[in-house]
């Protein structure tokens, strides 16, 4: 294959290093991903080189960090195939951009009954915004039921979209690793006057993105997951529906002009970007975006589906019942996000265990708490792959598991 | 895996796998609180029952990690018998025993030492302060312990 | 002298490099300042040695993480002299943090007709989030003027104060320069009964701060203005206050629990921090205040007072009737910031000339439109200080300005 | 000052110091707009008068830096007597010249040089490009000019 995990780990600072003497098996990409080095490189000449304030600065320092800034928009634009790079709002996270939609297209255009349809493996940052709107506006929230499986039940649909306004689900869910229909779900929100927001927090590092192929009008993700700094989120809008919003936080940058009386809008993307952006970390993610299309966003996903197919065959077949995996078994409509029960071992506990060697995988309720009641339980072990797992990582992860059940049944 | 014994005492697994003065007692006349992790979603429920200031009873039930049962396993059997001032020593010893030192912000954690005599069995507990985020699972029976007194009054 | 610019400029990459074969005199830290390579590391080996996510995870990285994150919060609160770290709200800039503010404690306590008392020289920062609520609620923003030499002018400030539910200063202006007498308005707002908001961006990079002493409830800043990262910003508010303040964005972090039905919130500080934080920025930001601290916030006063004082003796005396600054003469009242107008040479054109001589200043309304207005010009040129320019920089700078009559008038 | 004497052309400065066609003209029968740039506070007015498809007249006024002001003043001297088809073609030639390629987001400028041919000169304003935030200064008065003739529409 020419995909070779041993060279991109080689990239990866952190996953090179020795911990207790063990290399460091990095299974929390979910929660945030690794940098490669060619990233920090990138920022670090950025502040070395070029570091001034963007927009308005004649000298040619300001206009080279205006340009690489506004060039990242351009990477971000292109990546995932938006032809106008003003519908690229750059926020500081994937929550960030969520409540973005929630104020300003939200309070302008919802009103008491109007129904925001979720998921019911929705991440809080899709979902906290939506039960703020409920409070503040009297909005109903509404939710799609899953599937024993974990998949989206869809049978009631129709039902379902009953004065719905917005329909706002995730693209991969950080929790089951399930990939909706957003399609389906984006076609028939606009079947019923409806929009569609994605929140691609999990789906735009792990696989080429199209939003013409998604079919949605907002897209939110975040820098920090797809190899590039923290501190770094994006909205993706499509600029009919951005242009007639209202601005969100107000300050420097965002205005044409201000007096004592009010002020006058700027135009998209910078109508939504007040202050100084986060200058250094989009050049950041321009980076991250660069060194991901270096290796090919298909290949990524080619990747990491031949991983979760090992994953799933070698974790069930190593501890059998001792260990439930939630949410779906088929990879074609799965990322490499495994949720995980083994014994009765409280997750905590495993993910001590698994730490003690060397593994980081998260225990908790990886902030859905909503899906964690219908799973019925109060938290899992959760694993989650990238482009730079390999097969020795799965191994390691089941050898851990099986020591953990030892290790409390002495 | 050496760092490992320090947290999970055979002791320890000893309360976990058999806890100790599990289940309910009728209120009144004991008292009853619950306690909650929000973060990890550990539960406990205290049941106790105080008598002319002394612990007569005391049972607890809950769901969650190794630490947080055997913890309040442990409590139980510590302070059946003792007398209410007799248990916020205890209370207190153990409480200095998991505060980390301001110290431990710059990575190295250092318990109290001095404080943790007298708490018997619950001194195995000492291996989670090098363990930060279990802290919480440790005190939370303790805290709802508390909050049981705080009916009492 | 024990202040040694010539060692301080060594530690800045940017500074220290050839720019068409002239080293770069920046001379515009009021937009951004330059970072030294002590910060730069710190946020390297953060990425590189202990990058994850913070909060709830069980493993050692990410206690790590999350240690270096609250170890950082420590630090902030030490800097401005906050004894309860949780006052410390970790946001993107300074802008947002006051968007926080207006947007929670101004949503929940406003309402028509309060007065948000503004100076006529804020940042639009510290305008347009309140004539935005101006918009929605139908407060009143009033200001109070300035004297000729760009001092408040407080002989109205009882009238002024009428009906006044906050009173939002700045804590130095970063077009003139004024320090205002903030205790004085922070101890007049109180007198009424409001409260009192300190953006004070262009003060606590360059002075020592202590919260008790400014006397203010509120104090929003900036870390890319103290030698810090981008995308770090930080709000202090006294914990009263934000206990009792709604939360703003929604999502992970601040919650306590979310069900299908709502959501319960979280306590200070993460209360306000929706979302995955800045995590290497805010590490960043702990390295920053490492290394003001290292050199002394009185020395770093000290040196820009001598420098701010030697500037305005040597452009007075080199370019007399044909330079214009802005603002006060007396730097007991004023940081090193000036404002020029030279002959009748557009900013522009002024700065475009000083940059082909490697000298880096800003030309424009410096987001301060309202006050551009007030001093009757479209544009000023602006030079600023920091610890890193010396008397051989402000040299250049009048010489440069020399060579740009020579050059327009030949 | 090599780079500035790219962007300072002597006709430039002229235009500047001595600025053509300064003034106003009554309207009707002439036409004016405003010209406004945000971002730099640069102002321009534009009256032109135009008779059977020829500019018969043009004035500006404003307020802004050398390259603003001297590009205005150009403009009225390359488009008097001109036929308003002609004057289409100068102001897409000129756009061609300020246009930057997709490349210069790369660091590097690069005109369309083949279509600068029949500008005269405000050929001069080519180096501009060198100095992206200054285009829009470049283009202030020309934008402006369009928008009259929108009114005449
Ligand atoms: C006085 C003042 N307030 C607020 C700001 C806004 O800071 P930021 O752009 O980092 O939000 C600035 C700087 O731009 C400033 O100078
Ligand atoms: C599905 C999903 N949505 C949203 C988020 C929020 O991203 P951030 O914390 O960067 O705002 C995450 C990650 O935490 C996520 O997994």
């Amino acid at each position: 294959m020419s995909f070779d995990v041993s060279a991109i780990k080689k990239d990866f600072p952190l996953l090179s290093r020795e911990e207790n003497n063990d290399s460091l098996i990095y299974l929390d990409t979910a929660a945030t991903s690794q940098k490669p080095q060619q990233v920090l490189d990138v920022v670090d000449s950025y502040y070395q080189e070029i570091n001034a304030n963007v927009h308005r600065g004649a000298y040619r320092l300001a206009e080279k960090a205006t340009t690489a800034m506004e060039n990242a928009r351009e990477k971000v634009s292109d990546f995932i195939k938006s032809e106008r790079s003003e519908e690229i709002i750059f926020t500081k996270n994937a929550t960030e951009s969520i409540n973005l939609v929630a104020r300003s297209w939200g309070e302008a255009n919802l009103s008491e009954g109007d129904v925001v349809l979720l998921s019911s493996l929705e991440h809080h940052a899709n979902i906290v915004p939506w039960h703020q709107l409920a409070e503040s506006k009297g909005i109903e929230v509404r939710w799609i039921p899953l599937t024993e499986s974990g998949l989206f039940d869809l049978t009631d649909l129709d039902r379902l979209l009953e004065g719905v306004k917005l329909v706002a689900v995730s693209g991969a869910s950080n929790v089951l690793g399930t990939i909706p229909p957003v399609r389906i779900l984006a076609d028939a929100a606009h079947d019923v006057g409806a929009l569609c927001l994605v929140d691609a927090s999990q789906y735009v590092p792990h696989r080429p993105t199209d939003i013409e192929e998604l079919g949605c009008d907002f897209l939110a993700f975040t820098g920090h997951k797809m190899c590039g700094p923290t501190g770094i989120g994006v909205l993706w809008g499509r600029s009919e529906l951005l242009d007639q919003m209202p601005p969100f936080l107000g300050g420097g940058e965002m205005i044409l002009d201000v007096t004592q009386e009010g002020f006058t809008v700027n135009t998209i993307p910078w109508k939504f970007e007040a202050g100084t952006p986060p200058i250094a970390e989009i050049v950041g993610l321009g980076a991250a975006i660069d060194y991901l299309e270096s290796i090919g966003m298909s290949n990524v996903l080619e990747h990491e589906k031949t991983l979760t197919s090992y994953a799933l065959r070698t974790l069930t077949e190593r501890l059998g019942d001792d260990l439930v995996i939630h949410g779906p078994d088929d990879v074609s409509v799965r990322g490499g996000v495994f949720s995980m029960a083994y014994q009765d071992i409280h997750p905590h506990d495993v993910s001590q265990v698994l730490d003690d060697r060397g593994i980081c995988v998260r225990a908790g309720h990886h902030c859905a708490k909503p899906l964690m009641k219908l799973l019925g339980v109060g938290a899992t072990v959760r694993a989650s792959l990238y482009l730079y797992n390999d097969e020795a990582d799965v191994d390691a992860l089941a050898d851990a598991l099986d020591a953990t059940g030892e290790f409390f049944s002495q | 895996m050496s760092g490992l014994e320090d947290l999970y005492r055979e002791i320890i697994l000893d309360h976990y796998r058999n806890p100790r003065n599990q289940g309910e007692l009728e209120t009144p006349p004991a008292v009853m609180a619950e306690g909650f992790n929000p973060l990890c979603g550990d539960e406990v429920k205290v049941h106790v029952h105080v008598e002319d200031g002394l612990i007569v009873d005391i049972k607890f039930d809950g769901n969650g990690c190794s630490i947080s049962q055997s913890s309040a396993s442990m409590m139980t059997t510590a302070i059946t018998g003792k007398s209410l001032s007799e248990v916020e020593d205890i209370i207190y010893s153990f409480k200095q025993m998991m505060s980390i030192h301001e110290k431990s912000l710059e990575g190295e954690s250092e318990t109290t030492e001095s404080s943790t005599t007298g708490l018997g069995d619950l001194q195995a507990l000492q291996g989670v302060v090098k363990f930060p985020v279990r802290i919480k699972c440790a005190t939370l029976g303790w805290n709802t312990l508390e909050q049981c007194f705080e009916e009492l009054d």
